[in-house]
């Protein structure tokens, strides 16, 4: 099934058609199942003005930290994304645009952006800053806040195995944001661990299926650990 | 005295249940897991997407993949389950986790809580938080009663922006354990050696004193 | 963990608590998926006034239809009602309230309502009978519908196999929409071919995680086929 | 001469392209199956939870809990996806399905599509056919030009109540390949020895006819 087949050989290919002041969103919860290959792309390729859609922005140095360092995101949004000098000083000194989103409504946008669902309701953030200036109503006496989806031009994608139709399955809580990421992207690149033949994967069990994929391209991850806490081995 | 932080995170863990599923955050409520009383069984949800959270792996054990929402490694229990973040989440917003307890800078009589943003200050974000407030039924906070410069962190109307609005009834500090209904906070408990009126005179909002304000014991 | 054991020994133990008037929430396609024993014991118990939100109302003498035998459904909200000629009957003697609902948006429905999210804007059904009477409003120049969650007093669920503490996964396409009505009852109720152990179940693969279920039974199913389609074995 | 429903099915597989993901409604569009062009490869979604649905089962291969949107029993292919029904339908709602074919009553000059409910006559309901309308780019609707008694189901205005408002963009009769843009029909194609002046006597919405129109060849 050629026309499923969706390897390809280089990140180049990969992320082919990015461009400056496009919208990517990347799948990560800290330095968790980070799409470490084509973050290191875009930097490679140099395009700036980036909005990038993503629970944090890394550290000084690794994930999407490294974009920062030549100024390629312009905007960011994120739930939280305090563990990067040079993010401060780029928000500081308003060369880069940050938009607080809170972590639940995060996930919901990015869900709701792949299933077609322009807009719902939660009750999270009414009342604080981040209901200022959206839209609120009631459902059954409770006070609720309309929240608009999220797409994006690219998603690029951390999954642990993909077979060549771009079904993809996650390892353990690198899960996180990847799932709905790769349903909200026009185009979405999942890098991999493994790649594996059709019928490898058990069809129930596929967390992504191939028809959210455009690109699937086999990586080689460093998976830097943020917080290493250990216990004693017990005696 | 007033409370120590184990102390706190004990006195919160007597309000678990069995069979309770639980959200801690970071700081002080992480400390709870440790109190967990016999014969009580909890599971802890973490919220970027693993239910059934164990203890920090062995150093064989350490697995990046493996991680909490405080970004650090984690092992999982067995009956565990792991899902993506918009499901983790669904679990929260739709009010499945019995027991959230998180810390703040400030709570109200309104129930009102802000505990993520201080203006002038550096903001990291919410992260979760504006989530488990607004999703879960059943919050505890927990934080000191008075700022370090004596200001007192319970108040009429919350000064800095809000986590979440109207969304607490319990809140345990190193002073107090106090219920918030009705627009007053309510004493419930006191720590140990600590009189009544220090208690009063350490919040701000209004306070409803019963005739007899039991001690905690530890 | 005993507060975590979701096994009772019964059908009556199992939906212990519904009553009359009561909305029950139920898993299924067709016949595929289908709470059986759930609805046999909801027929014994004889409770009327019910409620239910199910895809279909299953046919003559099977699945939810059963329950029309005894009046016992006051009203369906399903997609697709038509496989049932008591149902029609009692529809047309005004004995049984429809509310026709679009697949997509009775799945959706059932998910937001476990998700606590009370609203959401879909594009499904505007300009037809079923945008009538609803909010309508436009993003990005599409006309989109307000639609409102449900939740329900009970969900009736079946599940392939769970573990002790409602961890749940299902067989093939009877999962349908049985991980959505799980999420969405006050009182879940899985039953099940196979209980295991705690553990036996990959965390990563579980569809529906134990927080949602309150009751585990285990059970005995007929599988009934609606339409029984084959072809020939190869030579 | 009027296409047979293998013919339009036929015509219909001529549209896929390699690496479609197809949703083919009850009908004719299930026929359409058995026609994809050599060469070309195209994956079936059912919206009951499927993607990669295979031909129907053997005998000894007979699984109830393996059915298509049709409830009838069906095999998945090598590679295919199981899922809920909410996730199916966020791939519908989504957009992410590149073609649907499904029949129809009627269809009008602004692309609205009625296909669900005659009043007065039983309601069986819409299924996931107002889903599949909304939420597809690509949609071609195959069904007879007119009804037995002569009556023109091509319409300036459906007359049944909607399953979708315009959302069609071409339609496939017995009789022609039409196209729906600008507010009129645009006659694409005719069936083998159908003349335009049959066509355009039996579509009763406005309809815009080439100078040459192509024939259909089978």
């Amino acid at each position: 099934m050629s026309g499923f087949d969706k390897v390809v050989d280089s990140y180049e290919e990969a992320l082919a058609g990015l461009d400056n002041n496009m919208t990517v969103l990347a799948g990560g919860f800290g330095l968790c199942g980070i799409p470490e290959g084509c973050i290191a792309q875009i930097k490679r390729m140099g395009v700036r003005g980036l909005t990038v859609v993503s629970n944090n922005c890394g550290v000084d140095g690794f994930g999407l930290g490294v974009l920062l360092e030549d100024k390629q995101i312009s905007k960011m949004v994120s739930s939280y994304v305090g563990e990067n000098a040079l993010f401060e000083k780029q928000m500081m000194e308003g060369e880069l645009e940050v938009e607080l989103t809170p972590q639940g409504t995060l996930a919901e946008k990015l869900r709701a952006g792949g299933a077609g669902i322009p807009a719902f309701y939660t009750a999270t953030g009414f009342g604080t800053p981040i209901g200022e200036g959206k839209e609120s109503r009631q459902f059954d006496g409770r006070d609720y806040i309309l929240e608009e989806s999220i797409t994006g031009d690219f998603a690029i994608v951390k999954g642990w195995k993909a077979d060549r139709y771009g079904n993809v399955i996650y390892r353990h809580t690198a899960q996180n944001f990847n799932p709905m990421v790769a349903t909200a992207g026009k185009i979405t690149v999942v890098e991999v661990e493994e790649i594996v033949e059709p019928g490898e994967l058990d069809p129930s069990q596929i967390q992504t299926p191939g028809i959210y994929v455009n690109r699937v391209v086999l990586g080689n991850f460093e998976k830097r650990i943020e917080q290493r806490t250990v216990r004693q081995a017990d005696a | 005295m007033a409370l120590s932080r184990e102390q706190m995170a004990q006195r919160v863990a007597r309000e678990l249940k069995d069979g309770y599923y639980v959200n801690l955050g970071i700081g002080i409520p992480t400390l709870v897991a440790n109190y967990v009383p016999d014969g009580i069984e909890v599971m802890l949800q973490s919220e970027n997407g693993l239910l059934g959270m164990g203890q920090f792996p062995t150093e064989d054990e350490v697995d990046a993949d493996m991680i909490n929402a405080g970004k650090q490694t984690v092992t999982a229990i067995t009956g565990a389950s792991i899902f993506s973040s918009a499901d983790s989440f669904a679990m929260i917003r739709g009010g499945h986790v019995d027991l959230t307890v998180l810390g703040a800078f400030e709570v109200d009589t309104q129930g009102n809580i802000a505990s993520w943003m201080v203006p002038g200050k550096l903001i990291k974000g919410m992260g979760g938080a504006m989530d488990l407030v607004a999703g879960a039924d059943n919050i505890i906070v927990t934080m000191t009663h008075a700022s370090k410069h004596g200001e007192s962190k319970l108040l009429s109307e919350c000064s800095l922006p809000l986590t979440g609005a109207g969304c607490i009834k319990r809140v345990l500090t190193d002073l107090a354990f106090i219920e918030i209904k009705e627009g007053k906070f309510w004493l419930l408990e006191r720590a140990p050696g600590v009189s009544v009126e220090e208690i009063v005179e350490k919040t701000a909002g209004e306070i409803v004193v019963p005739e007899h304000v039991p001690e905690m014991a530890f």
